[in-house]
């Protein structure tokens, strides 16, 4: 085209370092991490693993760390989208997610060809997983990696009950996963990143990667949740900020079609990460691969001190939050 | 409390009023064709629903193919007390109901 | 034959970690548009040229696309009409998420641009906003329309017509 | 129509003893003309089925609430709010869905608004809520944006 007279500002040179690195035999992925200088969004310095740290990004935490101050800060007329939409989504349980939490439990109680099921080691009702929810995701020595909640249900079920179509992305271990989920209602958020090892440094790669700016439209996870785009109009949808909402995790959700997945109305965190990443046109990860296990311990651990709360739904399937 | 497709929540408040929140697990689907193979799938969604207060009609509803999937039904109920027992039915355009009875806590 | 052929080889080349940066980003754009048809979900196979979360595939390394300044010469011309449809589709332009735009209001994380016409910015200003922000402002949130093979240029253009109007 | 077969073999059986009690409110015929109403290809035909030649008047007596921008058309959250007393017939059409009849509710001196309800929308339209009290009829319409996620995926 004529019209157009297009320059490469800072050329060949980067690319040129590249080839130089990429040219070399077998070199892994690692090699050329150490030369590449990411995009991050601004704030990655301001985060905290705790629940409060929002107080450095919208600065609404004292209106809703917890029911009181959620009380308060209605009685004082402030509108949702004042309070960063954090004002009632953990207070109203989901009647909808019951549905999903039912089918959880059948699946809890589904024998396999020698009359084994998740109960049999797990407790009729799940007695010996109360709270465990709260503490996932969490280094599983044996594994000799971190895991989050479907991975854990894919290889508990793969290994102990000879169940190997649970897999991460399938409806069985979704349903699990809430129904799993919910026995941990009310036990705050508590993911140890702050010790040495492997947690802490998924943490960090997870901040990493949710400040990092990928895919088609140059994006970060953080661009639409952070301010100053959270509260704002993103289309029919407007963002809040990533601290203490993967405590309401997984969510009653009517799902974006994600190709060829039957979610069964339930977003786990891991489909939440891929369904944000598709909306976003950035490559899709494969749930529980490290990238997308490190995303949720960031996340998780950004709900630290928050209690967690399931079933809840996904904001806009009520018209409270217009009415508020 | 809840049958296998009905979940029902009811909040008894003052002067007798009380806020139902009743929940039908039912697929809900529109008249539509398969993007894949081009055939005709068939509507599927319910068309009746029947709430009763102690056997006594309390509200009845009708819909059509554009009610959402897992319909939610929620109003506000009047003259009710302890003990009451709030009856509610559902049929679809195949054929298929259910009905459950929830007693007021 | 030779433009398939072409085509082929580059498809072949995005296995490699270095070649979205040896394929210019017109021929990028040009295939992508062979197989993706716009106002349709971006699809998945384009998605790993970019900079990606993965740890295990090549995208997961690939550097930031460089910064491109580009310049406007001539006339504004092209189709309003066609303009105003790629900025309200949500899977083409998607101005809308963030824009109020002339005649729809919209989203409110930039700034409105209902009346962008009064406000009179050079052609040059608003087409390097929509190739690439980032010579204004590193942190911007919009999108690289030009640089990532978003939009193409026929496409911008129509845009700008657009929004143009009065 | 099916449908119509439907709904009269249910009265016939179960529902005798209800629209005994409907009597008083409703004309004997309601219930095939409501049903007949859910085939309407246009609002104007389902309101002409369900209200003969009776005129909605628009009130600010009830409320639609409902987001202006839904970002999800197959579950659209409305809430029907309403001043009114002896709402006895809420009707809410989709006017832009192919069938705009999309739930009809019959009520009692044992129900009341606020209603709630999740819709189908299939693009953005209005929204409009047709309720009877003491025989006259009111409306509230809302337009409703409908949108798929904020982004492009």
């Amino acid at each position: 085209m004529q019209r157009f007279n297009q320059s490469v500002i800072n050329p060949a040179e980067f690319v040129a370092a590249l080839l130089i690195a990429g040219s070399v035999t077998h070199a892994s992925a690692t090699d050329i991490a150490e030369t590449t200088q990411h995009d991050y969004w601004p704030g990655r310095d301001k985060t905290i693993p705790h629940v409060s740290g929002d107080t450095n990004f919208s600065d609404t935490y004292q209106d809703w760390k917890d029911a009181a101050a959620i009380a308060a800060a209605r009685a004082a007329g402030k509108a949702s989208h004042e309070v960063n939409f954090k004002d009632f989504r953990w207070l109203v349980k989901s009647l909808d997610a019951e549905l999903v939490i039912d089918e959880g439990r059948e699946v809890f109680h589904r024998q396999n060809a020698n009359g084994q099921s998740c109960a049999s080691c797990h407790g009729e009702n799940g007695e010996k997983l109360k709270g465990a929810y709260a503490n996932l995701p969490k280094f599983n020595e044996r594994l000799g990696r971190v895991v989050v909640g479907p991975s854990q249900i894919e290889v508990c079920a793969s290994e102990r009950l000879g169940q190997q179509d649970w897999r991460v992305d399938t409806r069985a271990n979704s349903v699990l996963d809430m129904y799993v989920a919910s026995l941990s209602d009310g036990h705050v958020v508590d993911i140890d990143v702050g010790t040495d090892g492997p947690l802490k440094t998924a943490y960090l790669k997870g901040r990493d990667l949710f400040f990092k700016r990928t895919g088609q439209f140059h994006y970060a996870c953080a661009s639409c949740h952070t301010p100053p785009t959270v509260g704002n109009y993103l289309r029919g949808q407007r963002p809040t900020t990533f601290f203490g909402d993967a405590s309401q995790y997984p969510i009653y959700h009517f799902p974006y079609a994600l190709p060829g997945d039957d979610l069964a109305h339930v977003f786990t965190l891991q489909h939440q990460i891929r369904s944000c990443q598709q909306l976003s046109r950035m490559h899709q990860g494969t749930e529980g691969s490290p990238s997308m296990t490190a995303i949720e311990v960031f996340l998780k651990a950004s709900a630290n001190g928050y209690p967690m709360s399931i079933p809840t739904q996904q904001y806009n399937l009520d018209t409270d939050y217009l009415e508020q | 409390m809840s049958t296998s497709t009905i979940k029902a929540r009811i909040q008894l408040g003052d002067h007798g009023v009380a806020t139902v929140r009743t929940l039908i697990a039912h697929p809900m689907l529109i008249d539509r064709t398969d993007p894949k193979t081009g055939a005709r799938l068939p509507a599927h969604f319910i068309e009746d629903v029947e709430i009763t207060l102690n056997g006594i009609p309390a509200i009845s509803l009708e819909w059509g193919q554009a009610v959402s999937t897992n319909p939610l039904v929620a109003f506000e109920l009047h003259g009710v007390k302890r003990g009451d027992v709030l009856g509610i039915r559902w049929k679809d355009n195949q054929g298929k109901t259910d009905a459950g009875e929830f007693p007021v806590v | 034959m030779m433009k398939k052929l072409k085509v082929m080889a580059l498809l072949a080349l995005t296995a490699a970690v270095l070649q979205p940066h040896l394929a210019a980003a017109d021929e990028r754009l040009q295939v992508i548009r062979e197989k993706w048809t716009p106002g349709t979900p971006m699809l998945t196979e384009f998605l790993t040229l970019y900079p990606c979360h993965s740890e295990e595939l090549p995208c997961g390394q690939l550097p930031p696309p460089e910064v491109q300044k580009v310049s406007f010469k001539g006339a504004l011309q092209g189709d309003a009409k066609r303009g105003e449809k790629i900025a309200l589709d949500v899977r083409w332009g998607n101005c809308i998420a963030c824009h109020s735009l002339p005649g729809h209001t919209g989203g409110t994380v930039g700034p409105s641009l209902a009346d962008y016409a009064s406000r009179a910015p050079s052609l040059d200003y608003t087409y390097q906003r929509i190739w690439d922000t980032r010579v204004f402002n590193p942190d911007a949130h919009m999108p690289l329309f030009g640089t990532n093979s978003v939009l193409t240029e026929d496409e911008i253009l129509d845009v700008m017509v657009f929004i143009h109007q009065h | 129509m099916k449908r119509r077969e439907v709904i009269r073999g249910m009265a016939g059986a179960s529902l005798l003893p209800f629209f005994g009690a409907l009597a008083g409110l409703l004309p004997t015929t309601a219930q095939a003309r409501v049903a007949e109403a859910f085939e309407a290809k246009t609002p104007q035909e389902a309101l002409a089925t369900l209200f003969q030649e009776a005129q909605a008047e628009p009130s600010e007596a009830l409320i639609l609430i409902a987001p202006d921008i839904a970002e999800n058309g197959t579950a659209v959250p409305l809430t029907i709010r309403s001043t009114l007393d002896n709402i006895d017939y809420i009707a809410v059409l989709a006017t832009g869905n192919p069938l705009p009849l999309v739930a009809s509710y019959k009520l009692t001196k044992h129900s009341s608004p606020p209603l709630s309800l999740r819709i189908k929308l299939g693009k953005t339209q209005d929204v409009v809520v047709v309720a009877r009290a003491d025989g006259k009829l009111y409306s509230s319409t809302r337009h409703i944006q409908v949108s798929v996620g904020g982004c492009g995926g």
